[in-house]
């Protein structure tokens, strides 16, 4: 599909729109339907569809592999860190009213919060099922794909020792 | 003129799930499958759950169906086996569903505004999500913070199955070191 | 005070640690977060059992809002037993898998097998400690995905369709208990439990409720393993890696075994559940025909690990049989067997993990001359093996003499009988793996101990079995007191 | 709606069932993932169902709205969504090591290969 001129014109001007339509379904959750699990799928379909038109090779450029792992745990210690953090000011786990100044203030900064922490998981763990699919696909068709990943492993082995 | 829609819907459905099971393309029953969910999305609109239907057509007809066809395209499977449809499995989801329907007399019925599920805690929900949490999307405060926890719970199997996947199908080290020699 | 937030920290801490691993990566950073983490969770859990058992229960609610609203966590002398088994058994095998995972699976996805038994843990302990019937599935399926992932990792090619069967299998149990909530939200308009075993009576006598009871009594069945919804068991067991089988024979059935306690006893009453259910006559008769059925199975196998996998069906067949006793004595056997059975079965699967490490088999004839090859493993699995069978002295003894004399109390001697008979079977298959060990001769290549980082956690759990089986008086406390609370007597 | 009476649950139990009888009939491990996905859906359908309060609107608060849908079955239903899609991908991700390994995602052929003892 990377040769299709159509395709990649029509891609780039709709992939920013697709992130910022996920962007406005993540913080007018609170408002209408939506929220950070929609708005992950949106954005990790964005950028899936930029590696089903431009390649994965181009895509794990943009966005290594590596970076995608961190994030997936990033939300989810986002939201138990929020959690955590109502602890320390003296509320119950998750008790988002000792957040601001007044508790519907802290409701709000801690929706806001939590929802961004689904929204980062869910949009990466998207990204990273994507990868992980395509990418043993890739390895199938013996892909100089897997060049890639052996700088991977090397680093690896070498954080390892 | 809802509940029509309704029953239309449904009718669909049923039939959409009967096709899906006969069909041996397995192709076929994938994209079937991804309009399944779709005309299931729509049924949860009418249901006035519009938040579920967003969620079903972004993760039903999008992502999982989606993921069916990276597998088949994997695995290359195009038809299904043809094998005979024994008695037994027919006759135990049989008696379940009798059962089912035996446990459906005595339930409220469906819209019923008096019925328990929708006079206990529910209309809590309503009422202090204008009064404590102030935020106009009921289903955003009860998801996020009066069960929070669910969604903390939630984002973890998520995260789960992202680490589950990655490591199935990263590469292993022997096995690729053959395939590039043998390029 | 912190600790005021323990029941939640417990669940906590793991699931922080479970994506600081990801971020980590390092084999030995990550190995040494989740055994600290675990050590920690352990420590909480014996706080909170004590706490339990002197002072009552603890209710915590989550995000500050007051329960049926929000989702409470409600810790008894029952669940606080369950999590200091779960927490105890994850911490013991955690200091087993450093040695034995890396041999088992090699090192490059090793972060990735913490990650998942820290979710794991999360999982089992959150289960185990919420007063949210929806939390409960919600909990169960983060135990269920990492476990699924944590059975794929086995060595052989089998690990991954038996890791797909239990997939299958386990998804339509969480679904079945799905189904039962949903009834049971529709007939009570709540999810809380406490709530729930307040509303339900009015509406018991609807078939609804008795709908939602069969299939949340099937949903956990099939999660426990109860015979004849243990299909996935085996060779789940058989092929996930040692450590994982371990950890897993010693904790995932045993909060499938309480959920059953709790949706019995708790949230349906005790008379709902075996009188309007008629349910102790089809435990009974289950559990019997498990006990024995499994035990031949097992008599009849020629892979050692597989051998106890189907031991382990039929220890599951002793807890059933306890819970249909439905008595204070009964039922105190049962979350007795609880206790006893994860520290044998833990202790024999990992002694199972130190014989593969060195021979890189299982099989029956593989172990020839094993006995002196490998005297302390093989010591380790002797003595394992006779609190299996129950010999005085050993844990296994303890669980038994309780379920024979709740089976006596009913002057139901036939069943006491029976206990005793089914573990002649156990004397059976034990035996065999003793003869193939010690009285024939050992293959002539070079065999050594297997290394004190995996004997050491294995010895500890010997010796627990054999401590905790003269010094029982401890657990027997814990274990009727969890009783009468469940059965509302206390 | 209320005269629906009990139509959407009967075509529920049917979907399940249905559902259910993929998962345990077929042999191919890819169909049988979709045979959990309808028996899951299903499920998601007698919640929100539970859930609907005739004449009411969506939950989301607005002027001149008096009556809304129960918005507890949703926030359910959304977290149930999540765990269903979770469970197909690693399902999916597990059929794809079986494929490499076993060359093919038939039940039936797999273990003609490697007997179970």
């Amino acid at each position: 599909m990377e040769h299709h001129i159509v395709l990649r014109v029509v891609a780039k001007s709709f992939i920013p729109v697709i992130l910022l339509f996920a962007l406005y379904v993540q913080f007018h959750g609170d408002y209408g339907p939506g929220g950070g699990f929609q708005a992950g799928v949106i954005f990790g379909s964005g950028i899936i569809l930029y590696a089903l038109i431009f390649g994965l090779q181009t895509t794990k450029k943009v966005l290594p592999q590596s970076i995608i792992h961190h994030m997936t745990g990033i939300g989810v210690l986002l939201y138990a860190g929020i959690g955590v953090l109502s602890l320390i000011r003296g509320g119950n786990f998750l008790d988002y009213s000792v957040l601001g100044a007044t508790p519907a203030a802290g409701q709000h900064i801690g929706i806001m919060l939590i929802e961004l922490g689904v929204g980062v998981t869910v949009a990466f763990v998207m990204v990273s099922l994507f990868y992980s699919f395509a990418g043993y696909r890739q390895k199938d068709l013996d892909d100089p794909a897997a060049e890639d990943d052996d700088e991977q492993d090397s680093i690896e082995k070498s954080d390892q020792q | 003129m809802e509940a029509l829609v309704d029953l239309a819907l449904l009718a669909l459905l049923t039939v959409l799930a009967i096709g899906i099971v006969r069909l041996r393309s397995l192709f076929g029953a994938a994209m079937l499958f991804g309009i399944y969910s779709l005309l299931c999305a729509l049924i949860f609109v009418v249901l006035d759950a519009v938040d579920v239907a967003f969620t079903e057509a972004a993760v039903g007809a999008g992502i999982s169906t989606i993921l069916i066809l990276s597998t088949l395209s994997i695995t290359g499977a195009r038809l299904e086996v043809k094998h005979s449809r024994p008695l037994i499995p027919f006759l135990i989801t049989a008696a379940i569903g009798a059962a089912l329907i035996y446990a459906s007399l005595d339930m409220p019925l469906v819209g019923d505004p008096n019925a328990p599920a929708n006079l206990h805690v529910a209309p809590e929900y309503i009422e202090g999500t204008r009064t404590e949490v102030q935020i106009p999307n009921v289903v955003t405060a009860v998801l996020a913070s009066y069960r929070g926890y669910d969604t903390l719970g939630e984002v973890t199997v998520i995260f789960t199955a992202g680490v589950g996947v990655l490591c199935l199908l990263s590469r292993r080290r022997p096995r690729r070191k053959t395939t590039r020699r043998g390029s | 005070m912190i600790s005021t937030h323990f029941p939640v920290l417990q669940v906590a801490l793991p699931l922080l640690a479970a994506p600081a691993c990801v971020v980590f990566r390092q084999a030995t950073v990550t190995w040494l977060l989740a055994l600290s983490v675990s050590c920690i969770s352990f420590l909480i859990s014996i706080s909170l059992l004590w706490q339990a058992y002197s002072t009552g229960e603890i209710r915590y609610e989550l995000g500050g809002w007051a329960a049926p609203w929000g989702i409470e966590y409600k810790v008894d002398v029952v669940n606080a037993f369950v999590l200091v088994i779960v927490s105890g058994m994850s911490s013991v095998v955690l200091v087993y898998a450093r040695e034995s995972l890396r041999y088992e699976l090699g090192i490059r996805r090793i972060h990735l097998a913490y990650t998942g038994w820290l979710l794991c843990l999360t999982g089992l302990l959150g289960i185990t400690v919420t007063g949210d019937a929806f939390n409960v599935f919600v909990f169960l399926e983060i135990s269920s995905l990492s476990s699924y992932l944590l059975i794929s990792l086995g060595p052989d090619r089998r690990a991954l369709t038996a890791a797909f069967q239990y997939l299958v299998m386990g998804t339509i149990g969480a679904t079945f208990i799905l189904i039962g909530v949903g009834l049971l939200y529709m007939m009570t308009g709540t999810l809380n439990m406490a709530d729930l075993s307040e509303r339900i009576p009015a509406v018991s006598h609807t078939t609804t409720v008795h709908a939602a009871f069969a299939f949340l009594a099937l949903g956990i069945a099939l999660k426990a393993a109860v015979f004849p919804l243990h299909y996935w068991l085996p060779n789940a067991y058989t092929y996930a890696p040692s450590a994982v089988t371990a950890f897993m024979a010693a904790s995932a059935t045993k909060v499938s075994i309480y959920l059953l306690l709790r949706f019995f006893f708790d949230i349906f009453s005790e008379s709902f559940s075996l009188r309007t259910m008629r349910l102790n006559e089809i435990l009974l008769i289950m559990g019997v025909v498990a006990i024995f059925s499994m035990s031949l199975v097992a008599i009849y196998q020629h892979n050692v690990k597989r051998m106890l996998a189907y031991s382990s069906v039929a220890q599951v067949g002793y807890m059933v049989l306890g819970i249909g006793l439905a008595s204070p004595t009964g039922i105190t056997a049962a979350i007795l067997h609880l206790f006893n059975h994860a520290l044998m079965k833990g202790a024999l699967f990992m002694a199972l993990g130190c014989m593969f490490y060195r021979i890189k088999s299982l099989e029956l004839n593989d172990l020839a001359g094993i006995g002196r090859t490998m005297p302390w493993t093989t010591m380790a699995f002797v003595v394992g093996g006779l609190s299996l069978i129950g010999v005085p002295l050993t844990v296994g003894f303890v669980s038994k003499w309780y379920l024979i004399l709740a089976a006596l109390e009913r002057d139901w001697w036939w069943l006491a009988v029976l206990v005793v008979a089914s573990s002649l079977l156990a004397v059976v298959y034990i035996w065999r793996v003793v003869e193939a060990a010690y009285f024939k001769p050992a293959p002539n290549t070079e065999v050594n101990e297997a290394p004190l980082s995996l004997l050491i956690p294995t010895w500890l759990l010997i010796v627990a079995n054999v401590y905790f089986g003269i010094n029982a008086q401890l657990t027997i406390d814990f274990a009727s007191v969890a009783a009468a609370d469940l059965l509302g007597l206390r | 709606m209320t005269y629906i009476g009990l139509y959407n649950y009967w075509i529920v139990f049917l979907l399940m069932m249905t559902g259910l009888y993929v998962v345990i009939v077929s042999t191919n491990l890819i169909k049988k993932i979709i045979g959990l996905n309808i028996f899951q859906t299903s499920v998601f359908i007698l919640y929100i169902s539970i859930g609907k309060v005739a004449g009411g609107t969506a939950p989301i608060l607005a002027e001149g709205y008096k009556i809304y849908s129960n918005p507890l079955p949703h926030v359910l239903i959304l977290t149930a969504i999540v765990v269903g899609v979770a469970t197909t991908a690693l399902g999916l991700a597990l059929i794809v090591r079986i494929h490499s390994e076993y060359g093919s995602v038939d039940e039936e052929k797999i273990y003609q290969n490697d007997p179970v003892d």
